[in-house]
């Protein structure tokens, strides 16, 4: 790679690295073609009323459950409402599931994971039972406890999902850290004065980033279907706002005699989950610098 | 290695108790009374108030939770509000099943991720290796109770070669077990390629070869018990999914297992099974970590003897 | 190789068979196969005596009635039944310890409160005379006492082999006098009966029953595969079978029911009649039948289901421009928001996304919370739902069952109607008290007259029908609108 | 270098790696013998392409993105890289023996010690498991390993450096090889233990008749051990005689500059003596010599041709112009 | 030696590491057991020893990256043995580090500048812009091209790296630099330029080194006085000189022998030592040498030799000095 152009660059600035990810993920052809897709759906999601054919909602009661037509391009579904318009729309809650609620389960689980990691002892102990604890007990009664405390809203639906799903994490980031925290450079850290929460925000947890995408980007689909699955037991998303995840198991009932209603939510969320499968193999290569040059 | 054992196990009575108190201060934080869903149309209050003084809902919180405890202690959980059942012999029952479907999912998952993520390992770049890892994609984002619908429709309608529903033969088993496995399977493969090919890149495997090793030994023997540790990981994070049951595949395949045990008893607030299923999914947490560590020492000598590391 | 009949549904419920214990239909549909009620409904929706002798004899004040029973009926454990065992199933209904969820049904048999409350530990309404011999005396007079007697959850249940089995009663053991022969039963999963050899009226046709619960679309599927010979359908799924190889097996029926929408009165802005009137006339019932259900249902506009007495023929109110109007006269001319609870599992969780669709086009904004179903319930019976669904499958084609269960004053806060009006309570009290006739019919129309186009207190929407596929090899299976019957069926091959 | 046939016979080896950077000449055109019974030493600086010479005679270079592109490597005047993989498999661990550089990873960390020794055994001598399992603990006992049969179940982790290292030899001696390819055995090693194996694979050595090709970057070590040195620099031979000669009298300015390096108990001086500059990337290597810009003695002609090497009246080769004008045909293979 | 001269001392210090089995100690590592050692301003302290045998870690306890068992560490006058690490912070910019590692001391994900600037932060010294130019002048200083200030550590070979690691130990100007085996992963072309490297800081700004080395050559050549440690012990301490011509305990001696020399005239005559060294945790009984030295007798067995001054600063552990 031109060592020239990094050096014109002068400021060495501390997100250089972050930087660098970038610049080393812009060339990967696979992760742009990615991420433009993800940042189309994104768009999408944002502009969804002006691109939709039709008003979220609006039923069109001349045409329950029909197949692809002009007037339907992917067809209908049992209120006679645009699958189109609903896969757009529906894009909002899944994509800000799979984005939101993983944030939430990433932020908790990499903190409280790294803590534990890193300290051991007393505050390993404390925080494993946390995890124990939070891993075993019932999501969905946590899920209605949300639903029931703070209302139906799709902000809480992020919520009960994010509040459950960090113990996998924790215990990943709390594995690694382990390890990294062995390595020298971390005692360099510390020769050098540097504090524990410094230590944790410099070195570990940029090195723990790979694993961290790994995670994220296996979970995005399940916190997808969970939500749907929460949708199924009422505690999902309300009418009339969809979900894809809503949208494949209501049309579980209609598989035989309408497919095309699970199918086309079906193919966005492959997509997507796709894209964002291979968005996160070309971001852990991008956050490696050692692969820069390969 | 018994006092290992038995400090974890200590720390289980905590965990325990910790996630039976949330539980319980959950179950009573939420709208909805066993007594109402029973009553379900015709639910007055005279008549609810009635039937919760008989089943002791109507004591001072902290009392139940007590009575819970004390009667936990000696194993019983209770007799579930809408079944009048023991709670224990309820979840043994859906655990014979739940069990049994555990074990062929995991066995599904292992044998068909790990071989195909053997197979991409080896044949990294090649079409092979695409091809499995597209398929993996599509295992890991389409939804189980999906999966279960079209195979009950290819495998047990059209073909007719598997019942569609219940576990009354042995052949019952297969569907369910390939639906709850795919997305297991699928992940497998994935952490055992980038495992293998790990494993392929370290020294002791070119030392391997310079022995005369043959190439299907390299890594059959020395690259898969090395790429082994992680995947026992995953697998010990996967056991508290598998038996704690799947809801959908179940009621789908009418299963009477742990997952429809225990959601149907939530969705009713019949606390004595949501409790004693609580206890029982943290034990198998729990249980199936210190397992899990246990068995590293199978896998890698290493971590059997916890002595200081050598830098 | 005996005649097997399998059946098969969505029976979640399905936790034990007694039925005093639950009031799912899964309960009650096994429960009447072994076990018998002391009078039956018959085909053509009158009462015939089943376990009496003959229809009991009302005394002039209409508070007692005196049964006779049947002197050859035995129970499947060879005891014969006599008054003893009514008696002893009557006040296992009010015995506390039971904690019977159906006791409100009858419990206006004398003394039946008392137990209940724990005031009494005998059944002061029920006097035996002799081992057949019996009489029942109510605290009021109430006309359709008989249809009550009809009920599933009125089955008669042997005294001996009852209190033998203690708690396992309707879980390891359940013993009647029917046609079929409890043989084992897993909860949630699995009934299965065998054909009652020395049945009174018989030996069934029948040698074996099994009832399996099943999600429907695999019932579906297990149908199509043949493993069932009867299956209950979801409307939904309706359209699949219209057409093609199985339209022949697929049987409709009505369901004597009624789904409307409740108006909360003790929410405003629901408090005012004027809004009541204009959200039923923003609903448009035909659109929902047509459209939605597409044709599986019929329009109601009668809180009364037209084969029950009482019933009122009446146009549609749906005009939204009236609508419009009605809200700015009352003061809201920018239009109001109404709060929808449902349960997610109800069948009918789909009608509030019509409504909402619908009530839009009025300035109307519905807004929709899907909860778990126990939330719901709970939610409900205090009163603190605005707009909730009423269903309901009739117990008994009475028109009693549809007005005083809702709307008098003391239940109206359970369906969260809170409607609490002097008139409609003494006029449902005039017709429970009156015998059957021109004149109650009268009363009652005055009801749903008031209820429904005079205060709006509630929006009928439509009366549900139900779907079944019967294979080609059985015959004889009658469904009285909410259970099946298979004394008479037969396999024919 | 002898009369007698040699036992291994180098001959033009070029082995490339063909990276994304571009193709990476790690060996080019390398030549050498191994008599009987005689050990060659090759030194160089890391990525010199030692370990590379060793691994291609193994036939073990990492395929992609390395490949043998020319020579021959005779083994008993057979070509070793024409066999098939079945004879491969029968030369490596049986005909050639080999030892790595770091004793823990290089054993694997799953298996005990006798069970990895047992595996070679197994592979290349027809006996049963029983008799293998003798032969194990025999050769851990052959390398000195005390209580052999309680170190045969053990794994690498309970075993010290030294001993796993003594393993290994155990390993790559186990089918009595006729080559025995040591790749830095001893970098790892403190001084005694180092000290230790090499008296070991001398003491061997003198015991099988086995000749030895030792790798190394420490020139104490091959003086020590060896009776022909190669000196490689950048994937080319610099230097190669017998070893007392190249380290008393070197001719090449890198040897040389070599030799000067190393801090010496005997001559204190105030600073070390130092070769400026790194190895040059063997993918963009220089014009001309390849250590014109590290050598003291660089000449003008250094900079554009590469020298050939060229024997001097003695035998010794050299790749150096203030040895011989000689320059190297151009490479073949670009 | 003079009290103000001393920069850094340690007085009868030990480490022991617990031992745990399944959650429970079990004995120690008896890593460090019993040393003292003084370093003065500005000079070279060499401490050799075979691997295992508590090199790191008494240098780790010195600059106090870990806790002492027992024992006193005096840097700079103040006793800070017992500091928390919140009262060392301040202090860590007259002590660094420098490992033996070059690949596993970096954090693969940081820039070289990154790297050099960090102390520089912790330590809040100069600002944002200026510490960018001290980073140029410190790889400047170390032989590192500037321009590859952006560059990621994998992207230099081992002795580009290591300067790096010094680099960043000199960046705060540390009165007390710990040098862990800071050559031993380097050829030796490169490792003479990094002595030399260490040697020409030294000279200049008058850094103290305790500079740790198994490899003897280069231990002798940048010490001026030399530390031998065995099983935790100091069994000789003498300046460097005394090493060439007056080595005095058997250990040493087997020590110095065994490097293998250039050489062919006088090929090394003596058997090597055998065996390996003895388990830290079970230590031998008497003098922690006995198990393989050439000369033991009966007392050596059960007595532990006192650190003895045979000479003017030579110091021996071995009842047969
Ligand atoms: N798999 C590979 N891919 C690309 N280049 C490689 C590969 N293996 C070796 N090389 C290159 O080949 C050259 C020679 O490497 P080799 O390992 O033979 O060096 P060495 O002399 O053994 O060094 P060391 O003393 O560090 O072991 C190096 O430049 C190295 O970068
Ligand atoms: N954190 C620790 N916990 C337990 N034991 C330890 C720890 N660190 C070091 N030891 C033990 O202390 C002893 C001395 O280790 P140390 O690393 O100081 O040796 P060293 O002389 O630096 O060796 P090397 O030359 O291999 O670096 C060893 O036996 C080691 O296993
Ligand atoms: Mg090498
Ligand atoms: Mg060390």
């Amino acid at each position: 790679m031109s060592i020239k152009a990094n050096a014109n660059v002068q400021d060495a600035a501390y997100t250089s690295f972050y930087h660098d990810a970038f610049v080393r993920l812009k060339k990967d052809k696979v992760a742009i073609a990615c991420l433009v897709f993800i940042v189309l759906l994104i768009l999408v999601a944002i502009f969804a009323p002006l691109i939709a054919p039709y008003e979220e909602g609006y039923q069109d009661t001349s045409a329950i459950l029909e197949g692809p037509s002009s007037k339907h391009w992917l067809g209908t579904d049992e209120f006679g409402r645009d699958i189109l318009t609903r896969i757009i729309y529906g894009s909002r809650i899944s994509l800000s599931v799979g984005l939101i609620a993983e944030a939430i389960a990433v932020t908790i689980g990499v903190f409280l994971g790294a803590l534990a990691g890193y300290y051991g002892g007393k505050i390993d102990a404390v925080i494993s039972r946390i995890i124990e604890v939070f891993a075993s007990f019932p999501h969905i009664l946590f899920a209605i406890v949300i639903m029931f405390v703070l209302g139906t809203g799709v902000i809480n639906v992020f919520l009960a999902i994010g509040f459950v799903g960090w113990t996998g994490i924790a215990r990943i980031i709390r594995a690694q850290v382990m390890q990294l925290k062995e390595k020298e450079f971390v005692e360099a850290a510390r020769a050098s004065g540097g504090s524990d929460l410094k230590i944790i925000l410099r070195h570990l947890i940029p090195n723990c980033l790979s694993t961290i995408i790994v995670v994220v980007t296996m979970a995005i689909p399940s916190d997808i279907m969970y939500e749907a699955s929460l949708s199924f037991l009422g505690l999902g998303v309300q009418p009339p706002v969809s979900s894809w995840g809503e949208m494949i198991s209501m049309a579980r009932k209609y598989l035989r005699t309408n497919p095309t209603y699970s199918v086309f939510p079906g193919i966005a969320l492959v997509l997507t989950v796709l894209a964002f499968n291979l968005l996160g193999d070309a971001l852990r290569d991008a956050l490696d610098p050692k692969l820069k040059n390969l | 290695m018994l006092k290992f054992t038995l400090r974890r196990l200590y720390q289980t009575v905590i965990v325990l108790l910790g996630v039976t108190l949330v539980t319980f201060i959950m179950v009573n934080v939420v709208p909805g009374d066993p007594v109402a869903v029973m009553l379900q149309k015709k639910a007055d209050d005279a008549t609810i108030n009635r039937i919760r003084e008989q089943m002791g809902l109507n004591d001072p919180l902290p009392a139940q939770y007590f009575r819970f405890l004390t009667n936990a202690v000696t194993g019983d959980f209770g007799n579930s509000y809408f079944q009048k059942k023991p709670v224990m012999e309820l979840i043994l029952r859906a655990f014979s099943v739940t069990g049994t479907l555990a074990v062929l999912v995991l066995a599904f998952a292992i044998i068909l991720g790990v071989l195909m993520g053997t197979l991409a390992a080896v044949f990294r770049g090649k079409w092979v290796d695409r091809v499995i890892m597209m398929i993996s994609t599509l295992g890991m984002a389409a939804p189980s109770f999906w999966l279960a619908i079209i195979l009950q429709l290819v495998f047990g309608l059209t073909l007719k070669w598997l019942p569609i529903s219940g576990l009354r033969q042995p052949s019952a088993y297969i569907m369910p077990s390939v639906a709850l496995g795919m997305i297991y399977a699928a992940s497998l493969a994935r952490l055992t390629r980038t495992n293998i090919l790990d494993a392929m890149n370290q020294d002791y495997i070119r030392t391997a070869r310079s022995k005369g090793v043959g190439e299907f030994f390299v890594v059959a023997k020395h690259a898969f018990k090395n790429a082994g540790i992680p995947i026992l990981t995953y697998l010990g994070t996967l056991i508290k999914s598998i038996l704690g049951g799947s809801v959908l595949v179940e009621t789908i395949f009418s299963i009477n297992g742990l997952g429809r045990l225990l959601v149907e008893a939530i969705m009713k607030r019949d606390i004595p099974i949501i409790q004693g299923c609580t206890v029982y999914i943290a034990s198998v947490f729990v249980i199936a970590n210190l397992l899990i560590d246990l068995t590293y020492g199978l896998f890698d000598p290493r971590i059997r003897v916890a002595g200081p590391a050598k830098r | 190789e005996g005649k097997v009949f399998s059946f098969g549904g969505a029976m979640d419920d399905m936790d034990l068979i007694d039925v005093h214990k639950a009031t799912s239909s899964g309960v009650l549909q096994g429960g009447i196969m072994v076990c018998e009620p002391l009078l039956a409904l018959q085909p053509d929706g009158s009462l015939a005596p089943q376990l009496l002798a003959e229809m009991p004899a009302v005394s002039e004040d209409g508070k007692v009635f005196t049964c006779k029973l049947r002197e050859d009926v035995y129970f499947h454990d060879g005891t014969q039944l006599t008054s003893k065992d009514v008696y002893f199933t009557l006040h296992r209904i009010f015995d506390p310890a039971t904690a019977n969820v159906n006791a409100w049904l009858c419990d206006m048999i004398l003394g039946g409160k008392d137990m209940l409350d724990g005031k009494a530990t005998e059944l002061a309404g029920v006097t035996i005379q002799d081992d057949f011999n019996f009489t029942i005396e109510l605290e009021y007079p109430y006309a359709p006492f008989n249809y009550i007697l009809s009920c599933p959850q009125m089955l008669i249940y042997p005294q001996d082999a009852c209190t033998a089995a203690g708690e396992t009663w309707g879980i390891d053991s359940f013993v009647g006098t029917g046609p079929f022969v409890f043989e084992s039963f897993t909860a949630k999963d699995t009934l299965h009966l065998v054909a009652n050899e020395k049945y009174y009226e018989g030996r069934p046709q029948i040698d074996e029953v099994y009832l399996y619960n099943l999600d429907r679309g695999t019932a579906l599927m297990e149908f199509e595969a043949g493993s069932l010979d009867l299956v209950n359908m979801d409307p939904t799924y309706v359209k699949g079978y219209q057409e093609g190889e199985f339209a022949k097996n697929l049987v409709m029926s009505d369901l004597r029911g009624i789904i409307a929408l409740n108006l909360n009165v003790a929410m405003p802005p629901l408090d005012n009649v004027k809004v009541r009137e204009a959200v039923a006339h923003a609903i448009d019932q035909k659109a929902i039948v047509e459209s939605y259900l597409q044709g599986n249902g019929t329009v109601a506009n009668s809180l009364i289901t037209p084969s029950v007495a009482g019933y009122t023929a009446r146009p549609s109110f749906y005009d939204p421009e009236k609508a419009k109007a009605l809200l700015a006269e009352a003061g809201f001319p920018d239009g109001i928001k109404l709060v929808n609870y449902v349960s997610e599992t109800s069948s009918i969780a789909g009608i509030p996304v019509v409504l909402q669709e619908q009530l839009k086009a009025s300035n109307i904004e519905l807004e929709v919370n899907r909860v778990d179903s126990a939330t719901y319930v709970s939610l409900r019976k205090e009163g603190s739902v605005q707009c909730p669904l009423l269903t309901w499958y009739a117990d008994m084609p009475d028109p009693d069952n549809f007005t005083y269960t809702f709307f008098q004053s003391g239940n109206s806060k359970f369906f969260s109607s809170n409607w609490n009006d002097p008139l409609t309570d003494e006029l449902m009290a005039k017709g429970r008290a009156m015998p059957a006739g021109e004149e109650r019919i009268e009363i009652y129309k005055q009801i749903d007259q008031r209820l429904v186009a005079e205060e709006f207190v509630t929006v009928p929407l439509y009366n549900p029908v139900t779907y079944y596929l019967k294979s080609d090899k059985v015959e004889g299976v009658f469904f009285d609108g909410s259970m099946f019957h298979l004394d008479d069926a037969s396999i024919v091959e | 270098m002898t009369d007698k046939q040699p036992l291994l016979k180098v001959r033009n080896l070029c082995t490339y790696f063909y990276t994304d950077e571009g193709i990476v000449y790690a060996l080019d055109d390398v030549s050498f013998d191994v008599a009987r019974g005689q050990t060659l030493g090759i030194v160089g600086e890391s990525g010199s392409g030692k370990s590379v010479t060793a691994l291609s005679i193994m036939r073990l270079v990492q395929t992609p993105p390395g490949r043998i592109v020319s020579g021959t490597v005779e083994l008993l005047g057979d070509d070793i890289l024409k066999k098939s993989k079945k004879e491969m498999k029968q030369i490596r661990g049986g005909k050639i023996g080999m030892i790595f550089q770091e004793p823990m990873t290089s054993l694997n960390p799953v298996y005990t010690v006798g069970n990895q020794i047992m595996e070679s055994i197994l592979l290349h001598g027809d006996c049963d498991r029983k008799q293998a399992r003798e032969r194990a603990i025999e050769m851990l006992r052959l390398v000195g390993i005390p209580l052999p049969e309680k170190r045969f179940g053990e794994y690498p982790h309970q075993l010290s450096g030294g001993m796993r290292q003594r393993v290994m030899i155990a390993i790559a001696l186990s089918c009595n090889p006729q080559l025995l390819i040591c790749d830095e055995p001893t970098t790892a090693l403190d001084v005694t233990i180092q000290a230790q194996i090499l008296e070991l694979i001398n003491e061997l050595k003198q015991k099988t008749g086995a000749s030895v090709i030792m790798i190394t970057h420490d020139l104490g070590v091959i003086s020590r051990v060896a009776d022909e040195v190669l000196v490689m620099y950048a994937g080319k031979a610099m230097e190669y005689g017998s070893a007392r000669d190249v380290f008393t009298q070197p001719r090449h300015p890198y040897t040389a500059a070599l030799l000067k390096s190393i801090p010496n108990l005997e001559d204190d001086v105030e600073r070390l003596h130092v070769i400026e500059g790194m190895v040059p990337s063997l993918s963009k290597r220089p014009a001309g010599c390849l250590f014109n810009p590290r050598c003291k003695h660089v000449m003008p002609v250094c900079r554009e041709k590469r020298p050939a090497l060229t024997a001097g009246p003695d035998g010794r080769l050299v790749r150096c112009f203030l040895q011989s004008d000689a320059i190297e045909k151009e490479e073949a293979h670009a | 030696m003079p009290e103000q001269e001393v920069l850094m001392a340690v007085e009868r210090l030990d480490k022991w590491f617990p031992v745990r089995k399944m959650g429970r100690a079990r004995g120690y590592v008896k890593a460090v057991n019993d040393v003292s050692l003084q370093i003065r301003r500005g000079e070279t302290l060499g401490i050799v020893g075979e691997s295992g045998c508590g090199k790191t870690t008494l240098g780790r306890a010195m600059i106090r990256l870990t806790d002492v068992t027992d024992g006193r560490v005096v840097f700079d006058g103040q006793d800070i043995t017992h500091l928390s690490e919140k009262e060392l912070r301040p202090l860590r910019r007259d002590m660094q580090i420098i490992f033996q590692d070059p690949y596993s001391s970096l954090n693969p994900r940081m820039t070289v500048g990154d790297i050099i600037s960090e102390p520089l932060v912790f330590q809040n010294m100069y600002t944002p812009a200026e510490r960018i130019e001290r980073v140029r002048e410190l790889m400047d200083l170390c032989g590192l091209d500037p321009i590859y200030i952006r560059r990621y550590p994998h992207e230099f070979s081992g002795g580009q790296r290591q300067r790096i690691g010094i680099a960043r130990a000199i960046a705060v100007n540390p009165k007390f630099v710990l040098c862990d085996e800071p050559v031993s992963a380097l050829d030796v072309s490169i490792q003479s330029q990094v002595i030399n490297l260490l040697m020409d800081l030294q000279s200049r700004t008058g850094i103290a080194y305790a500079f740790i080395s198994h490899n003897l050559n280069v231990v002798y050549h940048v010490s001026r006085r030399i530390a031998v440690l065995y099983l935790g012990r100091v069994v000789e301490l003498a300046d460097r000189e005394d090493f060439k011509t007056n080595r005095a305990h058997p250990y040493t001696k087997a020590l110095f022998e065994a490097i293998p020399q250039v050489g062919f005239d006088e090929q090394q005559k003596r058997a090597p030592l055998t065996g390996d060294l003895p388990s830290p945790v079970d230590l031998p009984d008497g003098c922690v040498f006995h198990t393989r030295c050439p000369y033991t007798q009966p007392r050596c067995r059960t007595e532990v030799p006192e650190l003895r001054e045979i000479d003017r600063g030579h110091f021996v552990a071995c009842h047969l000095v």
